[in-house]
C-alpha cells in the first residue's frame, strides 16, 4: 500500500534548515549552533523511525514535489524498506558525528561553515537515499558532491585544496558520465522509476553494457571503488576527522546504495543475469578489495590508511551486491553496517588521537594506548571488526558474501575463498601493528606525546565513539535478528522475492 | 576649427547668411509636401540642417554653433521620433493599429491620414535636423 | 538424554565476567584482582565438574543464546568430548592462575592486568570452544581465542615478542579464514551448522567437493594445532613468559586446534564419511611426518622452552595420527592424549618457568647440577619427560599404548613404528638434560639458587602427580582415557 | 481591438519613447533617469508577460503596422519564442538598469548618466523588436539599433581600451550586418517579398529548382555568417572577449545576458521560419554544421575562459563557450534539443547577467579584475559572493540550479537524433560542462577557501543595497527556475515545437 506522507521531506528539510539556522546562531554561540545542529539531526533521525512501523507492514511512504522538468520525472520520494534502513543508520550515526564535532572542531577556524555543509550533506544524502527515481536521486547526488567538496577542503591548505580539486572535478566528470546514462535509459524507456526492480526489460543489444557502465561509473566514483578511488585516499585523510567519519562512513555509502539501486532497480537481477557481467563485476570488487589493502599496508598516516582500507571495504559491498544472489546482497548490506559504524569510529578514535596528542603517523603512536585507553580499545574493537572477527558486525558481513559467493557457484567461490583469506590478512596486516604500538610497546625515546596527560578526550568526543563500539559488539551478536528483521525483508524487496 | 574657413572674406559670409533662409524655406517646402510629392521629413532634414553647416563654414563653428545651440539640438533630437511614436500611439488610441493613419478622428479618414502623415514628416525632419547638426558638430571638434 | 541448561554458558561466562572483574580492579588493589582469578577459576572448574555425572552417562547439555546467522544460533551442546576438554581447560587454569601469580609477582611482570584479563579472556573462549553445538559458535570463541592469546604472546612488549606476535596473528587469522571458508562452503551444502553425533555431511556434495573441504578444515585448523610446515608459529612464541607457554601449549591454544580437528572429523563428517572418503591415510601420513621432524628439530635445541615447543609440535600429530588411524583403540588413545600432553606438558613448562625464576637460565647448557639445587621441580621435570618419552607408569605411556595397540588395529603397523621412532628421538632429547641435571655438579651462580616458591612448585607437583595417577590407574572413572571412551562409546 | 491585441507594438515603443523622453529629462535633471528607466522597463516587462499570456491563450499574434496586411505591410509576428525573448530582455534589462543606478554613478562621468540609459533604452528596443518583428527587412533595422546602441556603450566609459574593443566589435559587427543585407537583397530578388511567412510560402517552390535554388543557397550562407557574427558563434566571435569585458559590467550582462542571444534569435528565425525546418535538416544539412561548429565553439570557448586572469574576460569567454550550448540545442533540431537550447537562453541570461553585475560589484567595490587576486571576498562580500556562487553553480550546470535543466534537456535532444554525432554532441555537451567547472571552480575557490594577501582588506563591506538587489533576483532565479523548471518551459517547448512544425 502506497501512503502518502511528508515525513521524507521533513527528514530532509530538518537538517537543511537546521543547518542554515546554526550557521547564523554560530554567529553568536558556538554552544548554540552546535546544539541547534544535533536537534536537526535528531529530529531527522526521529521523524525517520517515525516510518519504521509503516514500512514494517509492508507499505511504502510516497511524496512528490512540484518539479516537473518533464512530467514523468518529478522531484519524488519513495520510502521502502532500504532507504529506511540506511536513513536510519545514516542519520544516527550523524548525530554522533555532531555530538563528536562539538569539542573537535573548537581548534579549527571556520567553525559555522563546516557545521553549515556538514547539515547540508546530511540533508542531501537523506534526499538521494528516499529519491523515488534516478532524475531526483541524481540531483541529490550531485548535491552531495558540492556540499563534502566543501567539508574535505575545509583546512584550506594547498594540499587539502588540491585534494578537493581531484574529488570535485573527477567527482563532477564521473557524474557527467553518469548523466549520460540516465539520459540513455530515459530515451530508451521513457522512465527512471527505482520501484520496478528492473526498468530496461525492452532493451537489447550493446546499449546496455554503455547503460551499465555509464551510471556505475558515477556511483563507484562516489563510492570509492577501485579503480575510480583516486580521490578518496587524498580527500578522506584530509578533511577534520568528523568529516572524514562523515565522508567514509556515509557518502561513500551514498555511492553504494546508488550502486545497489543502479544494479537492482535500474537492470535487475534477471537482466543482469542475462547479460552475463556478474562475473567481472565481481572481479572488479575482489580487485578493489586488494588493491585498497594492499595500499593500506603501505600507509604510515593513520588516516590515509583508513581510507585506503574504505577502498577495500567498498569492494566487499560491491561484490556482495554483483553476486546477484539475496544472500550476497544480504552481505553487502550488513557490510554498509558495518562499515558505516566501524568507519566512523576509527577516524573518531584517529580525530582523538589528532585532537588530544597531535599524531597522526602511526609510528608516532607507541604506547598511546596506556595514555587514551578508552580511545584505542574503541579502535581496537573496530579494527577487529573491519578484520571480520567474530562476533562482531564484520564478521556477519563476512560470513553472508562468502555465502553468497558459494550460492553463485562455480569456481568463483573457490576464487573468492582466498580472496577472503588474503584480504582478512591483509586488514590484520595494517591494523594490528597499530594496536600493537598503542599497548605494547613503550613511548619511543623521540616522544611525540610526552606532553598528553592520562586523561582520555572530552567525554562528548568519548560517547559517540563508544556507542559505535557497542553497536558493533552488539549488533556483531544480535546480527542473525536483525538481518531477519530488517535486512532481509529490503532484501527480499529489491530482489523482487 | 575655431575660425572660419575662408577668414573675413566678406563676400563669402554675406551670401551665406543671404542663402541660408532660401535653403530652409526649401526645407520646409519639402518637408510639407512630403506626403503628396517626392520629399519627406528626412530630406527637409538634411537640406535645412545644410544651411547650417553653410553657415558654419562660412561664419566659423562658434557663431553658427550661437544660432544654433545645443540646448536647441538636444531637445529636437529627442522630441522629433518622439512626434513620430506617439502619432503611432494616437492611432492605436483612436482605434486602428499602431500608425493606421487612415482612421475616422474628428475628421474624415483622409484628412486625418493627411494631417497625421505630415505630422509624423515634421517629427523625422526635427531629429534629422538636429542629429545631422550635431554629427556635423561632432566631427568638427567640438 | 539432552538436558536444557544454563551450565554451560555458565561455564563461558564466569572467566568472562572474571576478566572484566579484573580489569575494573586493575592495579589499584592488586590482591583483588588475582583473587578474582582464582575465584573463578574454581567456580568455573566446579560448574563443568557438576556436568559430569549426567555427561559421562551418556547425557548432553544444551543451551542456546541468540542467533547469529539465520539457522545457526550461537548454542551450546555439551557431550563427553568437549566436557573433556572444558575441564582440561578449567582445571589447568587453576593450577596455571596459581603458578601465574607465583611467577608473576616473582619476576615483577609489567601489565599484569592486561595479563590477567587475557588469560580469563583464553580460558573463556576455550571452553565456550570446548562446549561450543555448532561449528559457527565454535569459530566464534576460536576467533576470540586467536585475539585474546595475542596480547599474551607478546606480553614481553620486546622486538622479538612483538615479531613473534605478528607471526602468531598472520598464522591463525589465516587459519581462521580457512575454517570460515569451509564452514560457508558446509552452509550452503546441508544449511546447517550443528555438531550431530555422526556427521552431517554426508550425502551432501560430490566426493571431489568434501575431499577438498575436508583439506581446507584441516589446514585451517591445523594452524593452531601446529601441523608441520604451519608450525613456525609456536616457537617463535616461546618469548612470551612461561604461564603463558603453558596456556598455548597445554591449556587452551593448539589443543583448540586439535580439537578443532577432531570435531571436524567425528562431528561434521562422522568417522564413516571420513573413511569412505579416503582420508585418513594422508592424514596420518602428514601426522607421522610431523611427530618425526618435530622430535628432530626438538633435538637440535638449546633453549629449553623451544625445545618444549618442538616436542608440542611433535605430541600434538599423536592426537591426529590417532584420529586419522581411526580405529577405536587409535582414537581413545589420541583423545585421551589430550589431556595426557597437557598435563605433562604444563608440568614440563612449569618447571621451565620455576628455573627462569630462580636462575634466570634459559638454555640447557646452563642448567648443568640444577637437580641438587631444585630438586622438586627437577623430579617433577623428570616425571614430565619420562612421560613424554612413554615411560610406563605415566600417562605417556598410556595413550602410546592405545595409539600403536590402534594402528595395530587399523592394519598399518608402520605407523607403530614411527611411533617408535618418536619414542627413540624423545628418549635422546629429554635423558641428556635430565642426566645433566642430577648428575653433573652445579657450576656459577646456579650454587646460589634455591627451590621455588610453593604458589610455583605447588602446581607443578600437582601435574606431575596428576599424571602419574592418569598413568597407574587409567581404570578409574573420570579419567581422560575413560572419557574418551565414553565420548566413543567404545 | 482591445489593449491587449496592441501589446506586441507596445512592447517596443516602451523602451524606444523612454530612449527619447530620457535625454530631455535627463537635461533637466539627471537623476530622473534611472527611476525612468527602471518603471518604463517594468512596464515593458510587465508588456511581455501579458504578451506571453495572450500567445498561450490565443495562439501566435500578428499584428499589422499601420493596418497594412502582409506581405504588403509590415507585420510583427509574436509566436511563443518571440515573447519568450521578450520576457527574457526585459526581465534582464529591469535588473541591469535597477543595479545601473549605484554603479554607473561611480562608474561613468556625470555628463554620460543620459546618454548611458538613452542608448540601453534604445538598444532593449532594438532587441524587443527584433524579437517580435515579422518582416526580415524590419529585424534588420532592429538589429541594426541595437548594434548601434551597443556600439556606443560599449566605448561609453572612453577609455581607449573600451574605444579599441568597441571599433572591433563595430568593424565585425558591420560586415555582420552587410552579409544580412546582402542575404535579404538575395531573398527579395527571388521572391519579392520580405515578409516571413510570405517567404517561406515562396521559397518552399524554389528549394532544388535550377539556378534560383543556388542563389537562395548563397543568401542561406549570408545570413548564416552574418548572424553567426552576432551571435558570437566560434568562429566569429572575436569581437566578443573584448566588447564584453572591457564594456561597463551592466552592459555586460546585457551583452552576455541577452544581446547575443537575439542574433541565435535571427539564426533561429532564418532557419525555422525562413526556410523551412525540412530543407536546413535533411536537404542542406545546416543544422548539422552549426551543431558541429556549437561543439567545438563549447570546448574552445572553455578552453579560452580557463586561461584567462581577468574575472569579466573569462566571464566573456564563458559567454562563447554558451552561445555553443544554445545554438547547439537548435542545431539538433529535435524537440528536446531546440527546447533545451531556448531554454537555455533563459538560464545563461540569468546565471550570465548575475555573475557580470557580481563583477561589477567587486570592480566598484574593490577595484579588482584579477581572478588570484579575489582571495577573501566571500568574507568581505558574502551575498554577493553567494549570488555569484550559486550563478557559476548554474553555469557548470549542477542540479538543483537552472543550468542543468538545461544540460538535461540538451543532452536529450542530443541523444535523440539518434546518429553517432548525436553522441559527439552529448560528449561535447559533458565536456563543456566540466570545463566550465573548472574556470568557474577557480574562482570560488579563490573567492572563499584562499588566504586574503592582506587580512585587514577582509572586512565585511557588502556591495550597496541597490546593486545587491538585482543581483540577488537573479542569483535566486537560477534557484528557483532549477526547481520550477515549469514556468520557462511552459514557453520553451511549445515555442521549439513550433518551430520544428512538430
Amino acid at each position: 500500500m502506497i501512503i502518502i506522507s511528508c515525513l521524507p521531506v521533513i527528514a530532509l528539510l530538518s537538517p537543511l534548515i537546521g543547518g542554515i539556522i546554526a550557521y547564523q546562531a554560530g554567529k553568536i554561540s558556538e554552544t548554540a549552533r552546535d546544539l541547534i545542529s544535533i536537534v536537526a539531526a535528531i529530529v531527522s533521525f526521529i521523524v525517520i523511525v517515525a516510518m519504521v512501523p509503516t514500512i514494517l507492514n509492508g507499505n511504502t511512504i510516497e511524496y512528490s514535489f512540484y518539479y516537473t522538468a518533464i512530467s514523468t520525472l518529478p522531484i519524488a520520494f519513495r520510502v521502502g524498506p532500504f532507504p529506511l534502513f540506511l536513513g536510519l543508520v545514516i542519520s544516527f550515526a550523524w548525530i554522533l558525528s555532531a555530538v563528536y564535532s562539538h569539542r573537535y572542531m573548537e581548534r579549527l577556524h571556520s567553525r559555522n561553515r563546516f557545521c553549515l555543509f556538514m547539515s547540508l550533506t546530511l540533508s542531501a544524502v537523506i534526499g538521494t537515499l528516499f529519491a523515488k527515481n534516478m532524475f531526483a536521486l541524481f540531483i541529490f547526488f550531485e548535491i552531495t558532491l558540492f556540499t563534502s567538496y566543501v567539508l574535505v577542503i575545509h583546512e584550506e591548505t594547498p594540499e587539502a585544496m588540491a585534494a578537493g580539486k581531484k574529488y570535485l572535478f573527477l567527482g563532477l566528470a564521473t557524474g557527467l558520465v553518469m548523466f549520460f546514462g540516465i539520459l540513455l535509459v530515459y530515451l530508451q524507456v521513457g522512465t527512471l522509476d527505482l520501484g520496478k526492480r528492473g526498468i530496461l526489460d525492452g532493451v537489447h543489444g550493446n546499449i546496455l553494457y554503455v547503460i551499465l557502465f555509464t551510471l556505475l561509473v558515477g556511483a563507484l566514483f562516489k563510492a570509492g571503488m577501485f579503480p575510480l578511488h583516486v580521490w578518496l585516499h587524498s580527500a578522506h585523510p584530509i578533511a577534520p576527522s568528523p568529516a572524514s567519519a562523515v565522508l567514509s562512513g556515509v557518502v561513500v555509502k551514498e555511492g553504494c546504495y546508488v550502486m545497489i539501486r543502479i544494479l537492482y532497480d535500474i537492470f535487475g537481477v534477471n537482466l543482469l543475469k542475462t547479460m552475463l557481467v556478474s562475473n567481472w563485476l565481481v572481479l572488479l570488487g575482489g580487485l578493489s578489495i586488494f588493491f585498497g589493502s594492499a595500499m593500506a599496508i603501505r600507509q604510515h598516516d593513520l588516516k590515509t590508511m583508513l581510507a585506503y582500507s574504505t577502498v577495500s571495504k567498498v569492494g566487499y559491498i560491491f561484490l556482495g551486491a554483483a553476486l546477484l544472489t539475496p544472500t550476497g546482497l544480504q552481505g553487502a548490506m550488513v557490510q554498509i553496517f558495518h562499515h558505516l559504524l566501524a568507519k566512523s569510529a576509527l577516524f573518531f578514535c584517529a580525530g582523538a588521537l589528532i585532537y588530544k596528542a597531535g599524531i597522526r603517523d602511526i609510528d608516532q603512536m607507541a604506547g598511546i594506548g596506556k595514555k587514551m585507553p578508552i580511545t584505542m580499545m574503541v579502535f581496537t574493537i573496530a579494527a577487529l571488526s573491519m578484520i571480520g572477527v567474530p562476533p562482531l558486525v564484520g564478521f556477519a558481513s563476512k560470513w553472508y558474501i562468502v555465502l553468497g559467493a558459494l550460492e553463485a557457484g562455480r569456481p568463483l567461490a573457490i576464487g573468492f575463498g582466498l580472496v577472503l583469506m588474503l584480504s582478512s590478512l591483509m586488514n590484520a596486516i595494517y591494523f594490528i601493528p597499530i594496536i600493537i604500538n598503542a599497548f605494547f610497546t613503550g613511548e619511543s625515546e623521540h616522544g611525540e606525546h610526552k606532553e598528553v596527560r592520562p586523561d582520555d578526550v572530552p567525554l562528548s568526543m568519548a560517547v559517540p565513539m563508544v556507542i559505535l563500539a557497542i553497536g558493533i559488539i552488539v549488533f556483531g551478536v544480535l546480527s542473525a535478528t536483525t538481518s531477519v528483521v530488517v535486512i532481509k525483508p529490503t532484501v527480499n524487496a529489491m530482489m523482487g522475492l | 576649427m575655431s575660425e572660419s574657413l575662408f577668414g573675413e572674406d566678406v563676400i563669402v559670409r554675406t551670401i551665406a547668411r543671404l542663402v541660408a533662409p532660401f535653403i530652409q524655406l526649401f526645407g520646409l517646402y519639402v518637408l510639407m509636401h512630403g506626403h503628396v510629392s517626392p520629399g519627406g521629413g528626412f530630406q527637409a532634414g538634411v537640406i535645412i540642417a545644410s544651411s547650417f553647416i553653410l553657415l558654419a563654414l562660412a561664419l566659423g563653428l562658434p557663431e553658427s554653433k550661437e544660432r544654433f545651440k545645443k540646448t536647441i539640438r538636444l531637445p529636437m533630437e529627442s522630441s522629433g521620433p518622439l512626434i513620430f511614436a506617439l502619432i503611432g500611439v494616437t492611432c492605436i488610441l483612436a482605434g486602428g493599429y499602431y500608425l493606421q493613419y487612415g482612421i475616422a478622428f474628428l475628421f474624415p479618414p483622409a484628412v486625418v491620414s493627411a494631417i497625421l502623415i505630415s505630422a509624423v514628416e515634421i517629427g523625422i525632419g526635427i531629429t534629422v535636423l538636429a542629429m545631422i547638426v550635431t554629427i556635423f558638430y561632432a566631427m568638427a571638434g567640438d | 538424554m539432552e538436558i536444557y541448561s544454563i551450565r554451560p554458558i555458565l561455564a563461558v561466562v564466569i572467566p568472562f565476567i572474571c576478566a572484566l572483574l579484573i580489569a575494573v580492579t586493575g592495579e589499584k588493589n592488586r590482591d583483588l584482582r588475582e583473587f578474582w582469578t582464582l575465584a573463578a577459576s574454581v567456580l568455573g572448574c566446579m560448574v563443568v565438574i557438576s556436568m559430569f555425572p549426567h555427561i559421562y552417562s551418556g547425557g548432553k547439555y544444551i543451551f542456546t543464546v541468540a542467533q547469529i546467522v539465520p539457522g545457526v544460533e550461537l548454542g551450546f551442546r555439551v557431550d563427553a568430548f568437549g566436557m573433556f576438554f572444558a575441564f582440561l581447560s578449567s582445571f589447568l587454569w587453576i593450577v596455571t592462575s596459581v603458578y601465574s601469580i607465583g611467577y608473576m609477582r616473582a619476576l615483577k611482570e609489567h601489565a599484569q592486568t592486561r595479563y590477567y584479563f587475557c588469560f580469563a579472556a583464553c580460558i573463556a573462549s576455550a571452553v565456550g570452544i570446548a562446549l561450543a553445538g555448532n561449528l559457527l559458535t565454535l569459530f566464534v570463541f576460536y576467533e576470540i581465542l586467536t585475539m585474546s592469546a595475542f596480547p599474551l604472546v607478546m606480553h614481553e612488549e620486546t622486538s622479538a615478542a612483538l615479531d613473534a606476535g605478528k607471526k602468531y596473528l598472520a598464522y591463525t587469522l589465516s587459519g581462521g579464514a580457512l575454517v570460515l571458508f569451509g564452514m560457508a562452503m558446509t552452509y550452503t551444502l546441508t544449511g546447517t551448522l550443528t555438531f550431530a553425533s555422526h556427521g552431517f555431511l554426508a550425502g551432501h556434495g560430490s566426493e571431489q567437493l568434501l575431499k577438498m573441504l575436508f583439506v581446507i578444515f584441516i589446514l585451517g585448523f591445523g594452524v593452531k594445532a601446529a601441523i608441520i610446515p604451519l608450525h613456525s608459529w609456536l616457537p617463535s612464541a616461546m618469548v612470551a613468559p612461561t604461564p603463558v607457554s603453558a596456556l598455548l601449549h597445554a591449556v587452551a591454544v593448539v589443543n583448540a586446534g586439535i580439537f578443532g580437528i577432531v570435531r571436524v572429523v567425528t562431528n561434521v563428517y562422522g568417522i564413516e564419511l571420513v573413511a569412505d572418503l579416503g582420508l585418513l591415510l594422508p592424514l596420518a601420513i602428514v601426522a607421522s611426518i610431523t611427530i618425526i621432524f618435530g622430535s628432530i628439530f626438538a633435538l637440535a635445541q638449546d633453549n629449553l622452552k623451544r625445545m618444549l615447543a618442538y616436542s608440542t609440535v611433535s605430541q600434538l600429530s599423536y592426537i591426529i595420527l590417532g584420529a586419522a588411524l581411526l580405529s577405536p583403540s587409535s582414537l581413545s588413545g589420541g583423545v585421551a592424549h589430550i589431556a595426557h600432553q597437557g598435563f605433562m606438558k604444563i608440568t614440563l613448562f612449569f618447571c621451565a618457568g620455576a628455573i627462569l625464576v630462580q636462575t634466570g637460565k634459559k638454555n640447557l647448557s646452563e642448567m648443568h647440577g640444577i637437580g641438587h639445587r631444585m630438586p622438586l621441580t627437577m623430579i617433577g621435570f623428570t616425571i614430565g619427560a619420562l612421560g613424554m618419552i612413554g615411560a610406563p607408569p605415566i600417562c605417556g605411556f598410556i595413550s602410546k599404548w592405545y595409539l600403536g595397540l590402534g594402528a595395530l588395529e587399523a592394519g598399518h603397523p608402520i605407523f607403530t613404528a614411527v611411533l617408535m621412532a618418536s619414542t627413540l628421538l624423545n628418549t635422546a632429547y629429554f635423558i641428556p638434560p635430565i642426566y645433566n641435571a642430577f648428575f653433573k655438579e652445579p657450576e656459577g651462580d646456579l650454587i646460589e639458587s634455591r627451590e621455588a616458591s610453593w604458589w610455583l612448585l605447588g602446581p607443578i607437583l600437582l601435574c606431575a602427580l596428576i599424571s602419574l595417577i592418569f598413568g597407574m590407574v587409567p581404570m578409574i572413572p573420570y579419567t581422560p582415557l575413560q572419557l574418551a571412551r565414553t565420548f566413543l562409546g567404545v | 481591438m482591445t489593449w491587449a491585441s496592441h501589446l506586441p507594438i507596445i512592447v517596443v515603443l516602451i523602451p524606444l519613447l523612454t530612449a527619447y523622453i530620457t535625454p530631455m529629462l535627463g537635461w533637466m535633471d539627471k537623476r530622473i533617469c534611472n527611476p525612468l528607466v527602471i518603471v518604463s522597463t517594468s512596464f515593458a516587462f510587465i508588456a511581455s508577460l501579458l504578451l506571453a499570456r495572450s500567445v498561450l491563450t490565443r495562439g501566435v499574434i500578428s499584428y499589422h503596422m499601420g493596418g497594412f496586411a502582409p506581405p504588403f505591410g509590415i507585420a510583427l509576428v509574436v509566436d511563443y519564442f518571440g515573447a519568450y525573448m521578450c520576457i527574457v530582455i526585459s526581465f534582464l534589462t529591469l535588473m541591469a538598469a535597477i543595479y545601473s543606478r549605484e554603479y554607473i554613478a561611480k562608474e561613468l562621468h556625470e555628463s554620460k548618466t543620459a546618454p548611458y540609459y538613452t542608448l540601453l533604452m534604445l538598444m532593449t528596443g532594438g532587441m524587443m523588436g527584433a524579437s517580435v518583428t515579422g518582416d526580415l527587412f524590419n529585424m534588420f533595422v532592429f538589429f541594426e539599433i541595437l548594434s548601434i546602441s551597443s556600439y556606443a556603450l560599449v566605448a561609453i566609459t572612453g577609455k581607449k581600451v573600451a574605444i579599441l574593443a568597441s571599433y572591433k566589435y563595430l568593424l565585425l559587427g558591420a560586415i555582420g550586418t552587410s552579409f544580412t543585407l546582402v542575404g535579404i537583397a538575395y531573398l527579395y530578388i527571388l521572391t519579392g517579398t520580405l515578409n516571413m511567412a510570405d517567404l517561406s510560402v515562396r521559397l518552399a517552390s524554389l528549394y532544388g529548382v535550377g539556378r534560383s535554388s543556388w542563389t537562395l543557397l548563397v543568401a542561406l550562407a549570408f545570413f548564416m555568417v552574418g548572424y553567426s557574427i552576432k551571435a558570437a558563434l566560434f568562429p566569429l566571435h572575436t569581437w566578443l572577449p573584448d566588447a564584453h569585458s572591457m564594456a561597463p559590467s551592466s552592459i555586460s550582462a546585457v551583452l552576455s545576458g541577452i544581446l547575443i542571444k537575439v542574433g541565435a534569435l535571427a539564426l533561429i528565425r532564418v532557419l525555422f521560419n525562413i526556410f523551412q525546418p525540412e530543407f536546413v535538416v535533411e536537404t542542406i544539412p545546416v543544422t548539422s554544421m552549426i551543431s558541429w561548429m556549437a561543439a567545438v565553439a563549447i570546448i574552445v570557448g572553455s578552453l579560452f575562459a580557463i586561461s584567462q586572469v581577468d574575472l569579466k574576460r573569462m566571464l566573456a569567454y564563458s559567454s562563447v563557450a554558451h552561445i555553443g550550448f544554445i545554438i547547439l540545442g537548435v542545431g539538433l533540431a529535435t524537440g528536446y534539443g531546440t527546447t533545451g537550447g531556448i531554454l537555455h537562453i533563459f538560464n545563461h541570461a540569468m546565471a550570465k547577467g548575475c555573475l557580470f553585475l557580481c563583477a561589477g560589484a567587486i570592480i566598484y567595490k574593490t577595484g579588482l579584475r584579477n581572478i588570484d587576486d579575489l582571495a577573501g571576498l566571500g568574507n568581505k562580500m558574502p551575498f554577493t559572493m553567494a549570488a555569484f556562487t550559486i550563478a557559476a553553480l548554474s553555469m557548470i550546470g549542477i542540479p538543483p540550479t537552472a543550468g542543468f535543466i538545461s544540460k538535461f534537456y540538451l543532452g536529450l535532444g542530443a541523444l535523440e537524433t539518434g546518429t553517432w554525432s548525436g553522441w559527439v554532441f552529448i560528449g561535447a555537451i559533458l565536456l563543456g560542462s566540466l570545463l566550465t567547472a573548472i574556470f568557474y571552480m577557480r574562482v570560488i575557490n579563490n573567492i572563499y577557501f584562499k588566504e586574503p594577501l592582506h587580512r585587514e582588506d577582509v572586512q565585511r563591506d557588502e556591495t550597496p543595497l541597490g546593486m545587491l538587489i538585482p543581483i540577488l533576483i537573479l542569483a535566486g532565479g537560477c534557484v528557483i527556475f532549477g526547481i520550477f523548471p515549469r514556468i520557462p518551459l511552459s514557453l520553451a517547448e511549445p515555442a521549439a515545437k513550433l518551430l520544428l512544425g512538430i
